[in-house]
């Protein structure tokens, strides 16, 4: 079975065009797997018929994991039977999606033994994403994985796969290492990945700084983005170089500073770093005259998620600068304590960031022993609806409740 | 675990990241200098050390097969000495120290038919989902949308002639597994139809508290339908979320007559000058017409190319609309204001307009 | 008892300091009244014991009328006889609050012969504010003040008492005529003023231009605030005039353009009025120079009240921009089309802004039959929960629902 | 209503304004030109026709004895032909024709006792409510706190010194009737406590269910209380709004040892330069210290100086808070935040702060 035996004149179409076809990958992964061969298929029918043929997915994975794998069945096995069953297995990525060429085979061979041989590199979380196997194939994946060095990444209510953006491998501007802190939490919390014991799902996501190249802020449940305390590193050299290669310094950078905290007097940049709100804009369009400055940490925000199902979150401020060294202990006991009082009260299905909401942060903040800081809000309340907690009796004795 | 990873091994995580570092990176870890863009889809750092590490970013459909990982491979070891990276959208980066490389290098890719580019003011790849390819809840298929939009907007991807970043995303059901909220241009696959209820099977595979429950919008309710505890959905309720198809298989909402595709405009997720945004509603309903989507992929280029003729430098989706305004926004798209797109969820209030501060 | 016969220590403090004391009011009216001198004897007990002596009120009036007094009943009776009922009474202020010393002693005369002797002028809605009497004066007060051409403003849940800014009596900003409208308004619904029919109280306030001197954003619940649209009025010469007089309209006045939408090059100040806001600012600052354009009317905004009880709110727009001309028909059928459905539909207590918000703001303006358009909303929608109306059935025939 | 008219005259409404307005506004309604600050409270306006109306701002407690208000008359009669109006800040303006008669008039406006000011870059009189003078809601008095704020801040009412415009008001209760949620710096008076509630009474006075519906954390439920139908308060849930003291006279919050007063800041509602917006918490508990509130005056000063010695022109309260942040204010005035100050009611979670824009 070389050959796709299934016409497909409307995913043929997709082949067309000059961005690269996932209908050329499938037909390619089809000369060799009848799976992918059934894939395209299923898929030119969902063409035809507008919709899905995959069926809710069942529970299925390897043993004493609770994560990893997402089971999927075919509607139509009759018809599509090597599609029947078409798992994904979820693994592990190298932090900062760093490979050698060795590393891409050695995970194809397994994947050509025991799967489609069809891939998503990556998922949106940032694993590795094998996409179809059956039942019968998982464990022994899991074990030549193992072999190889690779683990499984996470689904279902723990902690997701973290990931990183490249950071110091190769960004001048990370504040801090995000591929060794996420190679280190992603250790420290093998249990809390592989077994699901929390409410529901809960995402890490380091950036180096405030442009948040993982979109941590969007869609992590704890963001960590890199920030700098101290004055915006200024070679005034390169400013002028800017300058005479002819860029406008006022309307290009100065005039774009949300904190209209710089000034530019056809000589020399002003920078008030008392102001700056560390956006990067500046240090984004001059990256040779300028850099973030030298006491470099991170911000740990909280709470960003999708809609599903009390609307979309973005992640909020709960430290404004942390140092990040190894071993990272406050980080670690800051993540236990959120755990710890998220999976005592927090709601089925409810991410942390929902969880914050109903219970109040005033209240969240109190719980895991963090004071609370106007750095946490944009404005304070602007509804007198404050729940004061202590009253007088009439002993005049103050009264906690 | 240490007495069961002698039998079999687990927990033992990803492997370390610095095996698979290029020795110039390991070499100049975390002493980066600055960064040049070179040509469209090439860069060179530069480390305080003088050293340059140049990477090629090739753009890719992402659902790729081993055959084709393969090829990446090879190309890595004929000029990379092995190393490559993918990127947080799915774009493979090839990692190279001999500039000389660089051309050999992009003339195989493009053989390969992929293209080189996505750095600096373009289009990168659009962040996209499983849709028909895998998933159960699918409103819309993801690859096939990405790959019909991305044929439009090639160019852009290629060239730098944008005024900033454009971000474009796509999921193909409410989870929005793309986490598209704060895409530049988000494609959304969007249910339009109460589940159709399965009766006859609900009791036996689903909790029918959980279910009523699941309901964001308190539109389920427990009934008997012809004899069979199961139950009913107030259809004026329903929004559509698809919730109580996560939790109970027998809450169909998938309907080829109704799924559908939305348009959103204008989020971020950089703080670069505005602080992160969420993306609006541009448009509300597009109808799934694969193979090629031709009103999704229109829609998207309309919208691309009226921010890039009006946009000034650097300013992203969202940062020109907020200052041209929405109202003048929807004339120049020529996109018609209906009521789906005034909000009524929970913040709804805060998002009508509570000044006179009005244009004409 | 000309005199104070109470010792009031605490209030005497009060009298001292160079702003206008309320307490020498208090005894300058209780040289004559015997109730501003139990009133005092009151407050002095309630600065003694923090606390306030006045019991929930109950429902007094005149004949005829549901609203416009405020009845008030001491808590201490036996102690402060005279002040055993202190009903307040809401009389229509004349539109702009304008007086002639004639009407002001007319109301004098009235008051010292039936109440206190003391008022407010005026209240925060805008009324004339007779502060205490008994019961048995309200109908011989109601007919001296007809009698004198005064009649009740609004209490409960009626049309309260519209107000306005001075407007085009003295203003140069005023975008239409905010007196005749609020006088018509107040005529043209006497009787939805006087006797409360509503689910909660309806407030209207007229402001000439969106410097809104009469807080109507804030505080109405229809809020119709003045506008143009077309283009400023420049005169070229007063700008230069005031930059000669050492205004530094750059920084005074072009950076402080919230839609950026101006420039001055030293010698003409350019305004690109596509892009005007109206917000006000730079007419506010240079009145000699800049005037609004020529082509006037308002803005219709709906919904602002005080946080009791779903949280403060602002007015937002309903109708971006009307002509306000005699007989304000468009008005007076807008207003009769969302009277009616609130009345229909609004439960008890819920004020119009949050019957819009529970209803949604799309299904009320299906109701009062207006389109939506863009200049109604901040932004569109950011969550996906779309309530789509319609849906196909499998015979493809559209669905109504 | 016509037969009713002729025994007793109802629904004749206000008078009509035009018999109140003197000969120079009827010549020149809708006719001016422009505006002068003269000096401090006082202003002209200029018509087209050339003529000018000259404005005295008198500041005013807005309590006032008709003794008071019959010597307005006799000045209007002596300097104004009899014409006079009053602002929506309950202050007093005489309306002068002749320019010569403007001393005269403030020199036995001030022998009275009252200021003149309030106009242009000012603090002009203190919108606010009744307190223990007439309402039964009262959480604190109204009138005295203003006496003594304003006889603290009275300078800033006679001078124009400060950058732009400060609006304060008091309300009594969160009922706000003065509207303060919009001022730049609110005064608000509040119980900590939750309802006393009178069982012996209550169900004769009140609806049990409309009690319990009216509370908007649902913290109230119907309850037998010493063999009596009643209902009791949940009191983590009470934020203390009296809305049920409103609907039902036997929920009494009004306690002596717990109200108190509330300051707020940064509300504005003019549409000038920036957007109407809401007052922010910025002291969440002051005493009521009658008779002459010390804490409350103070804080209330401390803010306003911190504005005035910062602020750029016209930059109003938030406006300036805005741009410096608000950990800069709170460091600047010297204010411990608290828990209280991190909204947790409807909209909370739009609050926080949801970008890394942070200065240091
Ligand atoms: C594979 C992946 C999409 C992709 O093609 O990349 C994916 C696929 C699914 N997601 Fe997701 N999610 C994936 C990343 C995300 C992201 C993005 C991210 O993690 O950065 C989000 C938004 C961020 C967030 O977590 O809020 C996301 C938000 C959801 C949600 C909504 C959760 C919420 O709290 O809003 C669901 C619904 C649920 O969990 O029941 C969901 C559920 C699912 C399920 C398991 C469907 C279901 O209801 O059981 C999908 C399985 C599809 C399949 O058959 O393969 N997925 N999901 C991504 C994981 C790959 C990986 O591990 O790298
Ligand atoms: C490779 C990658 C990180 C990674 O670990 O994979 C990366 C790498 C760089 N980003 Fe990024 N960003 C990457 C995803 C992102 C994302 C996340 C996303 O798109 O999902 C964002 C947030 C986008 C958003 O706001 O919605 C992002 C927002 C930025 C910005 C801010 C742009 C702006 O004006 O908003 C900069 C600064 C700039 O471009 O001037 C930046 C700058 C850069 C620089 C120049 C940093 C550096 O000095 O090396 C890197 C290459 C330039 C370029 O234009 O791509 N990067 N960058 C990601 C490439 C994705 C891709 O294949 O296209
Ligand atoms: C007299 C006055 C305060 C003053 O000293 O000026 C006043 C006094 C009362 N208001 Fe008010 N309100 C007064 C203007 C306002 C305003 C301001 C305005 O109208 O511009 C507001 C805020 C704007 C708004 O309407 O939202 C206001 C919002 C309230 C509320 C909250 C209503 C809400 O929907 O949030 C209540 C509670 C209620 O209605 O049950 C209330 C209730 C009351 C009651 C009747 C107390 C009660 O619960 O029964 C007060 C009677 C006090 C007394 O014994 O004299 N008052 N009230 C104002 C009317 C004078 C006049 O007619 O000119
Ligand atoms: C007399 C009065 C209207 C009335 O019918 O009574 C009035 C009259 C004028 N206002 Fe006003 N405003 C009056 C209440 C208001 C209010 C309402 C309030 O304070 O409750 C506001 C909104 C305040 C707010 O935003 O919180 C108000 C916001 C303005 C503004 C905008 C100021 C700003 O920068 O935000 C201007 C423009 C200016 O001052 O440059 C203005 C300008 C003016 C001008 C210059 C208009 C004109 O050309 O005649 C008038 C006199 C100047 C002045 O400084 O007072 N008026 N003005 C009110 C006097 C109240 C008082 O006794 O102090
Ligand atoms: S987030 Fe910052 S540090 Fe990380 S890659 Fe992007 S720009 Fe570099
Ligand atoms: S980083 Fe942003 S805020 Fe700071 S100076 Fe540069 S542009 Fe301004
Ligand atoms: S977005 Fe929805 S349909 Fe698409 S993969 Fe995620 S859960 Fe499945
Ligand atoms: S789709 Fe969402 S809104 Fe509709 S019934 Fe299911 S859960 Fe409720
Ligand atoms: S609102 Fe406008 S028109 Fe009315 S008084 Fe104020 S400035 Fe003049
Ligand atoms: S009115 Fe306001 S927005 Fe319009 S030009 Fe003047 S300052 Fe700018
Ligand atoms: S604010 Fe409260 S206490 Fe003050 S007058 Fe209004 S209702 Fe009464
Ligand atoms: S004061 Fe408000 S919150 Fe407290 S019980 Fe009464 S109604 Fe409920």
């Amino acid at each position: 079975m070389a050959d796709n035996h299934y016409k497909t004149p409307k995913l043929d179409e997709l082949e067309k065009g000059r961005w690269p076809s996932f209908v050329k990958e499938i037909k390619l992964a089809s000369q060799k797997s009848p799976m992918a061969t059934d894939l395209l298929g299923q898929l030119e029918q969902s063409y035809n018929e507008r919709i899905g043929h995959w069926k809710h997915g069942g529970i299925v994975g390897v043993m004493g994991y609770g994560g990893g794998v997402i089971g999927r069945y075919s509607d139509l096995p009759d018809k599509f039977p090597h599609i029947s069953h078409f798992h994904t297995i979820r693994i592990n990525q190298p932090s900062g999606w760093f490979y050698t060429s060795e590393a891409l085979r050695t995970l194809c061979n397994i994947w050509e033994k025991h799967g489609s041989g069809l891939t998503n590199m990556h998922g949106s979380t940032g694993d590795i994403i094998f996409l179809g196997t059956q039942t019968a194939e998982l464990e022994p994946i899991f074990s030549e994985l193992t072999q190889a060095g690779f683990d499984l990444g996470g689904s279902g209510s723990d902690v997701r796969t973290p990931s990183c953006c490249v950071g110091p491998a190769r960004c001048e501007w990370a504040c801090y290492d995000t591929l060794a802190l996420t190679y280190d939490l992603t250790m420290a919390f093998q249990d809390e990945l592989h077994r699901p014991a929390f409410p529901y799902k809960f995402k890490l996501k380091m950036s180096g700084c405030p442009n948040d190249c993982v979109a941590s802020i969007a869609r992590a449940d704890l963001s960590v983005i890199g920030i700098w305390r101290d004055s915006i590193q200024v070679d005034k050299e390169a400013v002028k170089e800017y300058a005479a290669k002819g860029m406008d310094i006022r309307s290009e950078v100065v005039d774009n500073c949300p904190a209209k905290c710089m000034d530019w007097d056809g000589k020399e940049l002003h920078i008030d770093n008392s102001y700056c709100r560390r956006c990067m804009h500046c240090i984004n369009v001059m990256p040779k005259a300028l850099r973030p400055g030298k006491d470099r940490g991170a911000a740990l925000l909280l709470g960003s998620k999708a809609p599903i199902i009390e609307g979309a979150l973005l992640s909020s401020v709960i430290v404004p600068f942390i140092k990040i060294e190894p071993p990272y202990t406050e980080i670690k006991e800051l993540l236990a304590k959120i755990w710890e009082i998220w999976s005592e009260e927090g709601k089925n299905r409810e991410r942390v960031g929902e969880f914050i909401q109903r219970v109040g942060m005033g209240n969240f903040l109190e719980a895991i022993g963090v004071e609370p800081i106007p750095e946490m809000v944009a404005h304070p309340r602007e509804n007198p609806y404050v729940f004061y907690e202590e009253y007088f009796e009439e002993d005049e004795s103050e009264e906690e409740k | 675990m240490a007495e069961t990873a002698q039998a079999r091994k687990t927990d033992i995580g990803p492997p370390h990241y610095e095996k698979f570092l290029p020795p110039i990176i390991k070499k100049n870890y975390g002493k980066w200098r600055y960064h040049e863009v070179i040509k469209p889809g090439v860069m060179v750092h530069v480390a305080e050390s003088g050293d340059k590490l140049y990477s090629v970013r090739v753009g890719s459909p992402r659902l790729l097969s081993i055959q084709k990982i393969r090829m990446y491979a090879d190309l890595a070891d004929k000029y990379c000495d092995g190393y490559l990276r993918f990127t947080s959208r799915h774009n493979v980066e090839f990692l190279l120290t001999k500039p000389e490389n660089i051309e050999p290098l992009i003339k195989e890719v493009k053989a390969l038919g992929h293209p080189v580019g996505g750095i600096q003011n373009s289009i990168s790849s659009i962040v996209h989902t499983q849709g028909w390819i895998h998933c159960h809840s699918a409103a819309t298929d993801a690859s096939g949308i990405v790959k019909s939009v991305m044929d439009e907007l090639i160019d852009y991807f290629e060239n730098m002639k944008l005024p900033g970043k454009l971000r474009i995303a796509l999921a193909c059901c409410l989870n929005m597994c793309g986490a598209v909220h704060c895409s530049d241009i988000a494609i959304l696959g969007i249910h339009r139809r109460p589940p159709k209820i399965d009766h006859d099977n609900l009791k036996n595979i689903c909790e029918i508290p959980n279910v009523s429950a699941s309901c964001p919008t308190a539109a389920i309710r427990p009934a008997t339908v012809n004899g069979k505890p199961s139950v009913e959905v107030i259809e004026e309720r329903c929004m559509f979320c698809a919730n109580c198809y996560t939790v109970c298989p027998a809450m169909k909402l998938n309907d080829p007559l109704n799924d559908g595709v939305s348009i959103w405009v204008g989020g971020k997720v950089s703080n670069a000058r505005h602080e992160p945004m969420f993306s609006k509603l541009a448009i509300p309903f597009l109808p799934n017409n694969p193979p090629r989507w031709p009103e999704v992929t229109s829609a998207v280029k309309n919208i691309v190319e009226l921010w890039a003729k009006n946009a000034k430098k650097y300013e992203r989706m969202g940062e020109w609309i907020e200052r041209i305004g929405w109202p003048r926004f929807f004339r120049m798209a020529g996109i018609e204001f209906r009521k789906e797109h005034i909000d009524d969820f929970k913040h709804a209030g805060l998002t009508f307009k509570r000044s006179t501060h009005l244009t004409f």
